[in-house]
Formats: structure tokens, sequence, C-alpha cells
């Protein structure tokens, strides 16, 4: 129902999808422990970010986070078993290490020892237990239910914990790392999902829910080289400008979500640095597969030639992000298909298809909110006033942005939509464009394709992998019921106060939520 | 008299003009008027509405109405010539040495004050006493103008006060600075005749006692003659002519002062008595009232075709609920009212529109009862239209013929506004409107109580003609015993919702009398200059005795 | 000494505005005649301003497509674009041509204020008429209505109304005119019981006149005067309600064009000193003024003052 | 006296009347939201189990008319619940926050009231002069800028200079001074807000009397202008400027929810507003019930004031 909560929907749903096409596959092993910050970080300070997605209904029940003010804040106060390092590799956290059975199905993580909660209570396999268990079971309703329904049963072994899978997952370790499933103390086999208590870097001092939080640095934490403010403060500023306001007066630090905007205006702000980190995150119109129009791929074509997708970037994403060529990968992944024809806006053509579709004109009606991504309606303008060239008439039907992902999103036969992006195509791929899977928006279905997303993932032969997902890449383009113009960055300012280690992670925004450890007061 | 002459003089004018502006013109409405007044001497002027004299006593006191300027003349006020001096001192000057009498006190006292409040105001802000002498001040004046309870009455809010007892607290409150010029602006003209009596010798009394100059102003030549010294009579901004009180009466000069004087003498000739026929109209031992307090308690009378009843009462009689109960307006508690002898129901909701025909109204103040947003075509057409079914062309010349009867010329009237009119041409237009429905009775409600001498004569004189032409009969609400004598045929008069008397007009205004009857016909002021002393007299004599 | 300056055009421009106030009302004195002149000649120059601002907003807002250089929803060049020859006003956040958004927006917003204020003095005048009329039961009943419709905060009934039935402009229209009806109907009904007392209304009852003539031949031409006046500040609320509403994402539908959402578009350019939000949010000042300029001259006719 | 006093209770149970109403409508139109607290809480993650745990915990699956009756039981022993969003007692979530938002309507009334009637006052007194039109077509002009914008604009002038501070961030532990100087911004942005409305109520409620005879009868004894407005005009337009008043008193209290977002102040607008989304029922049935409550006890006291300042009423004959 409000603006304000559109970039919420967002995170919240780009890891849930994510985190379920985990149990899929993932080539990422297991590495030790190691620091990303290359210059030397310095202590102290109170660092003050401004944040979107707060909300007075906020909870301490990990089971209910799903806005980045929660996450962000939860970075602070706890711990996971496992970490996603600023490069995108795999660490342990509370797990010191962990190892698979031979058929992945069952795993065994090492718990840390001599971690002791902000409580002073000890860390024990018990928590790590109760703490997953919190989200598994008839009576969970936890938004992490569905990534841990492939756990059967959990044991103690020591100072182990056993998870046995209903059936083999390489990437169980990745799904430790799931936001949701953080680590809290125990007693009786249940944790207390609100005491705000955790192994995290900073402890609670005061927390308004939908205003502010504040931490303090946590004298005993057991990560060296991590956490080195002396206090941390989160505001939830809803308002965009209101959160450039707040930057610019200097009543705080660091902000996110960079209204793209104005974010050229505010580059040129003194003492303020524009951090954007891109990654797999980009915007999507996907079309109903099944219905007409859109079931005749000659009106799919057209549509995706009667975009411009470079005035997109650029006045969509403000110049940050990079265009997107109808399918889900990205420019920097391995398997990109670089060689593919990038589609461009070409009326001509597209009135061609759409004679081969055997009309002479088309109308549709193209539903968006601004809770499907930031600047998805006018997004959506831009498309239809281009497209009027090419003799495609698009209505743009804003939405309320409440309920749009209940109401609209697999609802209206053509409506915008995003995706936080996977580290692997194969992940991604079988997230949304694989038949049959919850989450295909386009209700899709490509025989070949279907085929070769199968075969590629137990295709262990690197160059024929990357011929496989070149032809699906390419089945996508040209076939596809998803228009796929942009790749967005996640952007974000700070004051030049703040010092950024070298390498930024991309999985999130905000340093992938881990700002408030692995950044720095110059 | 002469010895006033004598005394130095007080306000000097010389070619007075003032101009008032409408829809952005300016036009002259004050045209030269000379005035020379001496200490402790009261000037009457008069004059009809648009005559300027409350314009030329605001101007004494060097104030000019919004909308209106003084534009030519000086004013010389002991020495200070009011139109140069500055407005501070002009404000100086007002409420301490130049004090003011509205026409309704009940409007001039805030309302959100106390009287001794506004009492004090006027002394303590222009420093003459502080506020516990200007309070003892008031009692005292209070008790001099003769009011019940002085030492209290000051700390009653206007609202709870009388309208002559107001009257009389105004003119203390104008005497708190003991002022050398008191301006009166038809101090009571709104109040009833007993009650004008008490006021005006009260006021007559102070003004002697304290040997204050005054300009009286009044449209009633009977009350100046009490009050004034001399007499200037204005027409339409100009002078007409002055002289002392005596001998104005006696001998006015102008053919227009002389037509003032003449209204008086109007009487419709008498008409025969009644016979049995039956009342066009009945009222039958009628008793109502709101709530639980009854206004009317058993009121009979008749109205038979072609007559006049005169309806007489001073207000809170009850004279206006009755014709309320006539209309159907107000549900008689007991009692019923007969239409041709036929019972009419109580509640006009339920009369049929053939009953609602017959009876029609004319209302005292024709600016509320003419819708202003209406042309005269659809204020007079609609009944003749709702009634007769009259359409088009038909409608066209029934409107036109109406407006011939009431005199105004159709071309000429047709599409005005009720704005664009007269107070007495307004009052046409309602006796037009009642006409149009063709009725049998009309009820006329102090039809001409808001409008000059010389406009309701016109007015009484064309209800007369309407009559013989259309054999009306009318009920004709009144407390002015000059209308009655002018236009009734019989006289019910009433008091405290009781009919104290009733009876054919020449038996009314012949003694034997009702005590109350007598009161009212001795309280109508007479132009005579020593009525007013030789009634109090002849009062004072009585209770005495 | 900027400030000093900027003070000078400031009272240049309001100089040139009187000026062309008083030209404006001199010329439509002489080209009219009659009553509607002698009427024209009691505004005052502020008043001689409002007309002419509204006149020039009805004129543009009926030949919008004559005026604007662009279309509409036409993208004609980058994000932002300076003032130039070519975009007199630059260019907004997708590229189109503001002058041509702000003479369409004239248009389209002036449009659905109108038509919602209309249709809330509609309804909200013939209730209050009506309740003020009849009296008794129905008059409590639709005043408790209207008192409980009240004490609900306009911005979030709106809200809700606007989430439960969805965000069309006619949704919109009758979700706004709903709650602006309730404010009428007081007004209305207050006003009307200051009428329903007058003799005229009485001599019309006893004519035998139906409820509806009565309301609308009898009280309603009195009830003008006041009616006018609200109908001249809620018509410019409207404005700023739908800019509110598209503050929280339920404004008018794009690519139309209004002032309001335009403001909350560009709003935050203000940050950087930019003017061109001023620009939308000057369009509805400046018509907001220039109506009540006229709305206070109407006013001040109807008190009678004359001053 | 007991005039007013039968007025009163006869208000104050129409008042509860209104609420009671006002409650059933709120509780209508939550039911008619699409999607309810599960669905919004979880998001996309919704899945039919976890939503039916939810309801199951949250009692969401009761029928409606359960629901309201359990939640109007509860109300009426002053026990307002507990949110579902998350478990804490509504009195304790709102308490802090309907300190917040009086703090800032006071805050905004004791300038803006008083600024206004002077104005107002002067207005009057100097009517049509080039006073008089310069504060009008500026409170013209205040009021036809959208609340948000005069938020970014003071900001702009006001903030970026570093002489206030752009967020109203307050807590518990802020001190009165410091609470004042925080929040001048928000409290000057609902001041331009409102201003306009009750000025031009004043001035013109005065000059609608000054054609009255006792304004002429105070004049011709000699007052001052400014005291005429002051004493005489001013005791007689108070009924419709205490009206105004009271409207605007109550959208401060209710209707700023807008500037509570531009300047990340924690009252009861947002709380309303995120609850709304949420479809936290128990807290919006809370927070609509307070806004109610303020606006009828509002225009009570603006209708007891009102009755008092006119003696006709408080004085019978």
């Amino acid at each position: 129902m409000f603006n304000s909560h559109n970039d919420g929907g967002l995170s919240r749903r780009g890891l849930l999808k994510g985190a379920t096409a985990l149990s899929a596959s993932a080539l990422i092993l297991p590495a030790g422990m190691r620091s990303a910050a290359a210059a030397e970080p310095k202590k102290g300070g109170t660092l003050r970010i401004a944040i979107t997605g707060g909300s007075t209904t906020d909870s301490l029940d990990p089971a209910t986070w799903s806005e980045l003010f929660v996450q962000v804040f939860a970075a602070c106060r706890v711990n996971y078993l496992t970490e996603i390092a600023a490069d995108g590799s795999l660490v342990g956290e509370l797990a010191e290490s962990w190892e698979a059975s031979a058929d992945a199905a069952t795993w065994r993580f090492k718990i840390r020892s001599g971690v002791t909660f902000h409580s002073g209570k000890s860390l024990t396999p018990e928590d790590v237990v109760a703490s997953i268990n919190h989200h598994r079971g008839e009576d969970s309703k936890s938004a992490a239910k569905p990534i841990v329904e492939q756990i059967t049963n959990i044991e103690i072994d020591g100072e182990n914990v056993v998870f046995t899978l209903t059936a083999g997952n390489a990437d169980f370790p990745f799904v430790m790392s799931d936001y949701h499933l953080a680590i809290l103390p125990s007693a009786d086999g249940k944790i207390d999902a609100t005491s705000g208590d955790g192994t995290g870097g900073y402890i609670i001092d005061s927390w308004e829910a939908g205003v502010n939080a504040k931490v303090k640095r946590n004298p005993n934490y057991w990560k060296e080289g991590r956490a080195h403010f002396d206090a941390i403060e989160l505001y939830s500023i809803l308002d965009s400008a209101a959160r450039q306001n707040a930057l610019i007066t200097g009543e705080v630090d660091v902000i996110d979500k960079v209204d793209t905007n104005t974010v050229g205006l505010l580059s040129r702000a003194p003492g303020i640095k524009i951090l954007a980190t891109t990654g797999t995150q980009h915007f999507v119109f996907p079309m109903d597969y099944r219905a007409a129009p859109f079931s005749d791929n000659n009106v799919r074509l057209a549509l995706k030639y009667a975009l411009d997708r470079e005035e997109m970037v650029e006045k969509i994403l403000g110049g940050y992000g990079a265009v997107g060529n109808d399918h889900p990968i990205g420019p920097g992944d391995q398997f990109f298909a670089a060689d593919l024809e990038q589609h461009a806006y070409d009326p001509d053509k597209a009135k061609f298809h759409l004679k081969e579709a055997g009309m002479d004109s088309l109308n549709v009606q193209l539903s968006a909110a601004d809770a499907a991504f930031a600047g998805a309606v006018d997004a959506a303008v831009l498309f239809s006033e281009k497209a009027a060239a090419a003799g495609i008439n698009i209505e743009v039907v804003r939405e309320p942005n409440d309920a749009y992902w209940d109401n609209v999103w697999m609802k209206k036969p053509f409506c915008a939509s995003y995706w936080g992006g996977r580290p692997t195509p194969d992940w991604m791929f079988t997230t949304a464009y694989a038949a049959g899977v919850p989450w295909n928006e386009s209700f899709w279905d490509n025989g070949r394709f279907n085929e070769l997303l199968l075969s590629a993932r137990s295709e262990l032969d690197f160059a024929k992998r990357k011929d496989m997902y070149h032809e699906m890449q390419m089945i996508c383009q040209k076939e596809g019921s998803t228009i796929t113009p942009m790749f967005a960055s996640y952007v974000m300012a700070h004051s030049d106060k703040v010092a950024t280690p070298d390498v930024v992670a991309t999985n999130w925004g905000l340093d992938g939520f881990r700002c408030v450890e692995r950044w720095w007061f110059a | 008299m002469t010895s006033k002459t004598e005394k130095p003089v007080l306000l000097t004018i010389r070619g007075l003009r003032i101009e008032g502006r409408s829809e952005e013109t300016w036009s002259e409405i004050v045209k030269g008027v000379d005035i020379t007044l001496h200490k402790g001497e009261v000037l009457g002027l008069i004059g009809e509405s648009g005559a300027g004299k409350s314009t030329i006593g605001l101007a004494a006191m060097g104030f000019a109405r919004d909308g209106c300027r003084i534009s030519g003349g000086t004013i010389d006020f002991d020495g200070i010539d009011l139109r140069k001096a500055p407005e501070t001192e002009r404000r100086g000057l007002r409420g301490k040495r130049i004090a003011y009498v509205a026409q309704s006190a009940a409007a001039s006292f805030n309302p959100a004050h106390k009287l001794i409040d506004q009492y004090c105001e006027a002394p303590v802000q222009h420093g003459v006493m502080d506020r516990s002498e200007a309070e003892g001040d008031a009692v005292e004046l209070y008790r001099r103008m003769r009011l019940p309870n002085p030492e209290e009455i000051g700390f009653r809010y206007p609202h709870q006060v009388s309208g002559g007892q107001l009257q009389r607290a105004m003119t203390a409150m104008a005497m708190a600075c003991r002022p050398d010029l008191i301006i009166f602006d038809e101090p009571t003209t709104a109040l009833d005749v007993t009650t004008q009596i008490e006021v005006l010798s009260a006021i007559r009394d102070i003004v002697a006692q304290f040997d204050t100059a005054a300009i009286y102003i009044t449209h009633d030549l009977a009350v100046v003659a009490q009050m004034a010294d001399k007499i200037k009579v204005l027409l339409k901004g100009d002078e007409v002519e002055e002289a002392d009180t005596r001998t104005m009466l006696a001998n006015p000069q102008q053919d227009y002062t002389k037509s003032l004087w003449a209204v008086r003498s109007y009487a419709r000739p008498v008409q025969p008595p009644v016979t049995d026929a039956t009342p066009v109209v009945s009222v039958k031992a009628v008793t109502a009232g709101y709530g639980a307090v009854d206004i009317l308690k058993n009121i009979n009378f008749d109205i038979h075709k072609r007559r006049t009843v005169a309806v007489v009462g001073e207000s809170g009689s009850g004279k206006s609920t009755a014709a309320r109960v006539i209309t159907g307006l107000l549900s008689p508690r007991q009692g019923q009212v007969l239409f041709d002898g036929k019972a009419l129901p109580p509640d006009y909701r339920n009369r049929s529109r053939d009953q609602l025909r017959q009876a029609q109204m004319i209302y005292q103040m024709a600016d509320t009862a003419l819708n202003p947003k209406l042309r005269l075509r659809d204020l007079i057409g609609r009944p003749a239209q709702m009634y007769l079914g009259l359409q088009g062309k038909a409608l066209t010349e029934r409107i036109r013929n109406l407006l011939e009867l009431i005199e105004l010329e159709p071309d000429q009237y047709i599409d005005r506004l009720p704005s664009e009119l007269s107070g007495g041409q307004k009052q046409r237009i309602g006796i037009a409107r009642a006409l149009a429905a063709e009725p049998k009775f009309i009820i006329c409600d102090e039809v001409t109580s808001a409008l000059d001498q010389l406009v309701a004569e016109g007015i009484l004189k064309l209800l007369d003609k309407l009559q013989s032409e259309f054999e009306l009969a009318y009920m004709f609400i009144t407390h002015d015993l000059a209308t009655v004598k002018s236009i009734a045929d019989e006289v019910v008069v009433m008091k405290d919702g009781r009919v104290v008397e009733q009876g054919p007009k020449p038996e009314m205004f012949q003694p034997p009398h009702d005590p109350y009857t007598e009161l009212l016909l001795s309280s109508v002021p007479e132009m005579d200059p020593d009525w007013l002393t030789n009634l109090l007299n002849e009062r004072k004599q009585k209770e005495n005795s | 000494m900027s400030i000093l300056i900027n003070l000078f055009w400031v009272a240049v421009a309001v100089a040139v505005a009187m000026g062309a106030g008083w030209l404006f009302r001199a010329a439509a004195i002489a080209l009219t005649k009659g009553a509607t002149a002698r009427m024209l000649r009691t505004a005052p120059v502020t008043a001689g301003f409002g007309m002419l601002v509204i006149l020039i907003y009805v004129v543009v807002a009926i030949f919008a497509p004559l005026i604007a250089p662009f279309q509409e929803r036409e993208v004609v060049g980058a994000q932002f674009m300076v003032w130039d020859s070519v975009h007199k006003l630059g260019t907004d956040n997708l590229g189109r041509d503001m002058l041509t958004r702000l003479i369409y927006a004239a248009r389209n917003t002036v449009g659905i204020a109108f038509a919602t204020t209309a249709l809330a003095f509609v309804a909200g005048s013939v209730l209050g008429l009506l309740a003020a009329t009849v009296g008794g039961w129905l008059d409590q009943v639709l005043s408790r209505i209207v008192d409980i419709l009240m004490a609900i905060p306009a911005l979030v009934f709106a809200l809700l109304l606007l989430t439960i039935f969805g965000t069309s402009v006619l949704k919109m229209v009758l979700v706004i005119a709903t709650i602006d009806a309730t404010r009428v109907f007081r007004l209305a009904r207050s006003v009307a019981q200051d009428i329903v007392v007058m003799d005229y209304i009485e001599a019309a009852k006893l004519r035998g006149e139906g409820l509806w003539r009565l309301i609308t031949r009898e009280i309603l031409p009195n009830a003008m005067a006041p009616l006018v006046a609200e109908f001249g500040l809620r018509f410019c609320f409207v404005f700023l309600m739908i800019s509110a509403l598209s503050f929280l994402g339920l404004g008018v539908q794009p690519p139309t064009a209004d002032w309001g959402s335009m403001v909350r578009e560009n709003a935050s350019l203000i940050t950087f000193g930019d003017i061109t939000p001023l620009l939308p949010a000057g369009a509805i000042a400046l018509l907001t003024v220039a109506v009540n300029f006229v709305v206070d001259w109407m006013l001040h006719r109807a008190s009678g003052l004359k001053e | 006296m007991s005039v007013i006093w039968t007025m009163i209770a006869k208000r104050l149970g129409l008042g509860l009347l209104t609420l009671f109403i006002i409650s059933l409508i709120i509780f209508g139109a939550t039911e008619l939201l699409p999607g309810d607290l599960a669905k919004s809480i979880l998001g996309q993650s919704a899945t039919p189990e976890t939503v039916a745990a939810f309801r199951r915990e949250l009692g969401l699956d009761l029928p409606a008319h359960t629901r309201y009756l359990n939640w109007l039981f509860g109300a009426l022993q002053g026990d307002f619940g507990t949110s579902l969003a998350n478990k804490r007692p509504i009195s304790d979530l709102i308490a802090t926050r309907l300190g917040n938002t009086l703090f800032l309507a006071l805050y905004a009334a004791a300038i803006s009231v008083p600024l206004s009637l002077t104005l107002g006052v002067l207005a009057a007194l100097y009517r049509n002069s080039i006073f008089d039109r310069a504060v009008n077509a500026l409170a013209l002009t205040s009021i036809s800028f959208p609340e948000f914008f005069v938020a970014y604009i003071l900001i702009f002038v006001l903030a970026q200079s570093g002489l206030f501070p752009s967020m109203a961030q307050v807590d518990a532990r802020t001190g009165f001074a410091e609470m004042l100087y925080r929040t001048f911004l928000p409290a000057l942005t609902l001041t331009l807000v409102v201003t306009a409305h009750m000025m031009r109520m004043t001035r013109a409620a005065i000059i609608n009397l000054l054609a009255s005879p006792y304004i002429e009868m105070a004049r011709l004894k000699g007052i001052k202008p400014m005291r005429v407005i002051l004493r005489h005009a001013l005791p007689n337009a108070l009924a419709p400027i205490i009206t105004v008043v009271a409207l605007n008193l109550a959208y401060l209290i209710t209707g700023v929810v807008v500037v509570e977002v531009v300047f990340v102040y924690p009252g009861l607008g947002q709380l309303m507003v995120d609850s709304v989304a949420k479809r936290d029922f128990p807290v919006v049935q809370a927070v609509a019930l307070i806004f109610a409550a303020a606006y009828v006890l509002l225009n009570l006291t603006a209708d007891v004031l009102s009755t008092l300042s006119n003696p006709r009423l408080v004085h019978r004959k």
C-alpha cells in the first residue's frame, strides 16, 4: 500500500528465491575464513546509517525478518553458521568447518568453540539445533521454512551438528548463510526468538521498531579484525529525499538505495562518495507464456525490440547498471554469452515481427508498481513511449504497491518484476525459467531449454557446460517469455570519512549487510 | 426657549457635503447642509429614509460610515475643525465630548460584555475617571435614567435586559463622560409605544439636567415635537426648512413639510356594520403555544368578507402567533380555525392546495419575505402558475396585470430583482404575490411598520383599493394605533396572549376603554409639543389619587 | 545584497501581476455591459489578477495540445536537461519536456480537481440542504454519519479506500469527493439553517411548494456565495490531496501529467537547490492564490461591507 | 452552567457511539484490504502451511465477527491487546508515539495559533492594505504547497546550512530544550500548513462583524482601532475561530504522517501507515480510535469553549 515499502519487498523476495534455489546445486566449496579487507582498518567512532525498509511492525524474531533494516540490524547482533565473503566465496562463521557425506545428504558442521553470547552464555551445539529448529516443523511460520524443509533430522555429535537431508545438496552450507538462520541462545531446546541476544559484534543498546536501533561494540567479539566501530546507529528513513538530506547535512554517514534520479547530483556534493556494486540484480517484464498474445513468439520478439535499454539504464538506473539481453545471466558471469547479438531498440524489427504474428498493431496492458523495483512505473512508461513507434500500444497500469506480489505478480499477464540474481546460471534458471517451478513468473515451458538445464547440472566438462549455457541463453533471448532490459547496481552513498574495503560484497546492498563489521572510519 | 440661543455656539456646520459609494461610483447623499447648535440646545432632524439624517448626525462627530466620505463643507465643534483635525484628535472627542445613542440598543451593545463594562470603557479609555469611579457613576446615572435595580443592572449582559431598559442604559452610557453634545439616532423607533414614553421622558430629563446639547434624529414628527427646541426637515440630502418647534408645527412653510404633516389625516370611510353572514375566517377558542408555554389563551374572533380586522398589541402579546395558527404553521392545542364555516386542518401540510391558496400572507419585512435571488416575474408568477395553472403567455399577461394593480410599470419592473427595488416597492410585490393566488383572505403582518409614513400611506391606500375590488378579508396585525385608525373596520386588542377588548373601530376609539387599551391609546405621541409633559403629569396625578 | 535583488524582483513581479490584473479588469469592464460590468467595477485589482490567471489556466487547459511544444508523454531528450531554447523549462526525469508536461498537467489536474470538487459539492450540498430543510431524524442521521466520517483522518481514510478499491482516476475522484463531501455537507447545512428560517421560505412552504423546488429554487441560490467560496478552497485542496497520495504511492496513473505527482517526482531535486520542482508547485500555488483572490472578492460582495 | 454539563454528557455519549462505529468501519476496511497479516509478513515466501500456522497462532482463522467481538470485549475492559506483528503490548507501542505526536502537535500549535490569531487580527485591522494582501497571498501560497515539499524547502534552507537538524530523532532520553530544537523544522512545516487556514478564518470572522452596530458604537465611543478589534470584535468572533483552531489541532494530531516520514519523526501516523500495510488490525484499530477520540474531544472542547464565549448561552435571562 505504501511506496516506502517497495524497497523492502525487493530484498525479501530475492533472498528467498535464491535460498530455495540453493537446493539445486552450487559449485562453491568450503573454504577457511579470510579477511576481505585489504587496507588497514581503524577502530572507533559511531557509524550512523540510514536504511529503508524499517517498519513499526518489525520484530526481533528471525522468522519474520524480511527487510533491509532488520537484516542489517541482525548483521550487527548475530552470526550464522556460514558467511558469504565479499568476493562471493563461502566462509565459515560459527561453523569452523564442515563436511558432507559422499551423497551430500548428510552434513556435519563443527561448531566454533569459545564463542559467547552477549549475555555471557557460551555457544553450544544445542543453540545451533534450537536456532535452526525455530524455522522447522508443523507450526513454523518462518519465512525460511521452505529452505529448511529439506532437513529431516538434526543431531548433535560432540562439537558437531549433523544435518540429514531428504536428498543430496552440495549447496547446503550456502543455505546456512541465509540471514534468517541466525544462531541464538537456547534453553531447554528452544530459543527465545525476541531476546535480541546473539554472538555478533555489537550489543543492542536501544531499539524502537520502525525508528532506530542503537548498538555498541561487543568487547568480547570472537572475530578478529571485524566490528571496528564503537557504536552503530541505524535509522529507518523511508523517504529517499530524506535519506539524501540526512547524508548531506551530516546526520548520517551511510545511506542505502540512493534515488537514481538524483544520484548524479548527489555525487557532486562535497564529502560524499557513491558506492555502487554491480552483481546479478536485474529487472524484468515477464509475459504470461500461456496466454495470447504472448503465446506467440513473434509478439514476444516484437516487444523485446520495442524498448530502448540504453535509455532505461540511463534514466531509470541513473547509469548505474548494464543493459540486459533478455536472459538472466549477468555480464560478469563466466558463462555469459558475450557473442550473442545484443537486443536493441529497433521499431522496424518490432514491426516486422508483429507482421509475422499477423498483426498491424498490438494493444497490451503492462502492470507496474514501484514495489516491483524502484522506477518500475517510469520504466514501463518509457517502454510504452518507445513501443508506440512500432505500432505497439502499451497501456501502463500503475498498481498499488501494497500487496503487489500478492495481487499482480504472476496474476496479471504482463507486469514488472525483479530478481536479486543468483551466483550460478543453473541456480538462476532453475529458480525462474525451468518449467513448472513455483517462481517461473512467465510460465515459460521450452522443451529444449529444460533438457539442457538437466544435462548441464550434471555435466562436469567446463567447455561443454559453457556451450550448453550459451545455447540456453540464446533460447531464452530468442524464445523466452521474459524481457530483461537491465541489470541494476546496488547504489549506496557514504561520507568520505567512512572507509570501505577494496572489495565490497555484491550479493546484497551495504556490503552484503556486513558494512557494520567490515567498514571503518578513515 | 430663547434663552438657549443666547448661549455660546457649540457646533457649526456649513455647506456639508457627503458622498456615498455604490458599485464603485460615488454619489452625493448630503448636498450642502448647514447646522448651528448652541450649548444645551436640542435640534430635531426629521426626514424619511434616505434623507441623510443619520449621516449628518455622524458627520457632526467627524465620522463617516464605511462607504461614505465627507466631501465638502466645514464642521466646527467648539473651535475644533473636525474635518482638518487628525483622526487621533477626533477620536479623543468621540465618547468624551460628543456621544452617540444608536437606534437599536439591543444591536449596539456588545453582546459579549456586561453593561457596566461597556459603560466604563469610554471614561476609563479617555482618562476621565478610573474604573471604580466610573462604576459608581454608572449606578448614579442608571438611577437617574429610572432603571430598575440600578446597583445590579449593570452587571447583566445586554441580552438579559429588555429593549426599553437597554435604550436607557445606552443613554446613560452616552452621558458617562458628561459630553457637550449627544447624537440621538432614532432612539425609540424600535420600541413599543408604552415603553417609548418612559424612554423619551428619561432622555428628556437627563439632557435637561446636564444641559447637554443634542441632535435628535427621527422620522416621527410627534416624537421630535416632544424632544427638540428646533426642527430641521430634510429631504434626500437637502435641507427643506428649519424653525423652532412650535413654529414648525403650527406653520410649516414648504409643501413637503406640509405633506408630512398631512399623512396623519388619512382614514378610510366607515364600512356598514356586518350582518349575520358566515365569516371568512373564524378563530374559535384557540389556545396555542410552544413547548409547555401557552402563548395564546382562548382566542376568539371573526373576519368577514370585505372587512379589515386589526389585531393590535405590543411585542409578545401573541398577535403574530395568532397568524401562525391561522396559516397552519402552528397547530393549536385547543380550539380550531374555520374557513367559510369549515374547519381547516391544523397543520398546513395537511391542507389542500385550494385551502392554502385561499389564505395568503404579507410579511412585515419585505426584505426577508422575497427571495432575493428570484426576479419579480418568478416571485409573482409562481403562485399564479401553481394554483391557477397559468403558463406561457397567459402567465406573463397575469404578471403584468398584477404589476399594474400594484401600480408598477410592467415593462420596467418585470425582470428586476428585489434588491433593485425600494422598500415600498418591495412591499407592493409582497401584495402582488398574495393577490396572484386570488385568495379570499390576506394576513397583513405589520406590513407598514418598516416603511416611511408617506410610503406606508400609499400601501394602505393600495390595500384599501384592492379590498373593495376583490372583496378581500384582511387580518391586519400592527402595533401602530395610527395605522389602526386609518384602515381597520374592527379592532382586536391583545395583551399577554389574551384578547383584552374587541369591537368595531369607532367604538374602540371612544371611551370607555379597557385600561390597557386606554394605556395604548394615550401612549401614541401627538403633535403637541406639550403632550408628553401633560401626559406624564396626568399619569402621576392618577397614581397619586 | 542578493536578498535585496531578490526582493526587488519579487516587487517587480508583484507590480507586473497587479498591473496585468488592473488591465484585465479594465478590459473586462470595457467588453461587458450592464450588471456584469457594474459587478466587475467592484473588483479590486487582486480579483482582476485572479480572474486573469484563472482565464489563462482555462485557456491553457482547453488548448493544451495546440500550445504545448511536444506531446504529453513524448520522450524528447536526456533526463534533467537544462533550460534552453528548445526545452524552455528543461526536461524531467524521463527526458520529457517540462513545459509540455506542465501545460498538459493543467488540463489533467484542473480537470480532475474540478470533477472531484463538483461531485463533492453536488453530493455534499444536496444532502446538507436536505438535512437543514427537512430537519428531524433525517438531519440527525446524516449529521451523525458525517461526524463519523470526519473523525477518520482524511488521508488515512483515502489510503484505506484506494487500497481496497484500486487507484484508477475515477476511483480517486470518487474517494476524494466522498471525503470532501462531508466537509461540504457541514457547510451547506449550517448555511441552509440560516436560510430556512427566512420568511420567504415560510411563504414557499405555505404556498405548498415541494421539497425539491424548495431546495433548488428557494434555498440553493441564497446559499451559493459561501458554497462558491468553499468551492474555491476545496478545489485547491484536491491538488494537495493528490500530491500527498502520490507521496504515499497512490497518485494519478502515469504517464498522465498532473502537478501533484510532478511535484512529488521532482521534489528531491530541491535538496540540490534545483528549482524544477518549484514549477508545478508554483503552478498550484498561483492558481490557489488566484482562485482565492476572486473568492475573497465574491465573499466581500456577499458580506455587504463597503470598504 | 448546567446547559454545558448536559451538552458535554450528551456529546460524550455520542462520541462513544462514534468511536464504536468507527471501530466497525476500520475493522471492515482492514477485512476488505487484500491479503492479511500472515501474507504480508511472510511476503513472497508465504507457503500455505506457514500462512495457516500464522493464522492459527494469531487467531486469524476465526470468523471475522468472532475476532471483532474478541477485540471489542478486550477493548471495553481497557485491554487493546498486543500487536500481531511483533507481540508487543499495544499500550507500550502507542505510549511513546502518542507522546511524540502530542508534543509535535502542541509545539506546532504553540507557534501557529498565536501567530495566526495575531496575523488575522492585524490583517483585519489593516484590511485591504498592502500588509493584508501580502499576508493573505503568502498564507495562500504556503497552503498550496504540498507538506512534504514545504518540508524539503525548509530542509534545503535551514538544515543544509546547519542551523537545524533535518532528522527529528528523539527518544525518551532527549531533554526538553533539545526536543524543541530537534523538532523545530517539522513544527515549522506544520505551522506553515495550518496557519493560513486559521489566519483567514480569524480575519474573516472579525471582518464579518465590523459592520455590526456595536462595532460602530465602539468606534463612536472613541475607542482605538486595535481595542475595537480585540475587545469588541474578537470576543464575538471566537466561536468560528475556536472551531477552526480545533479542526487544525485535530489535523496536527491525526494528519501528519507525511511530515513524520520526511523528518523521520516517530509519531502515530507512521505507526498507523505501517500497521495498515502489515494488516496489524489491533494496532490500526487502536490508533484509529485515538485519532477519532482526539477529533471528538477537540470538537467537543471547541463547542464548550464557543458556548462559554457566548454570554447569551451561558447566562440565560
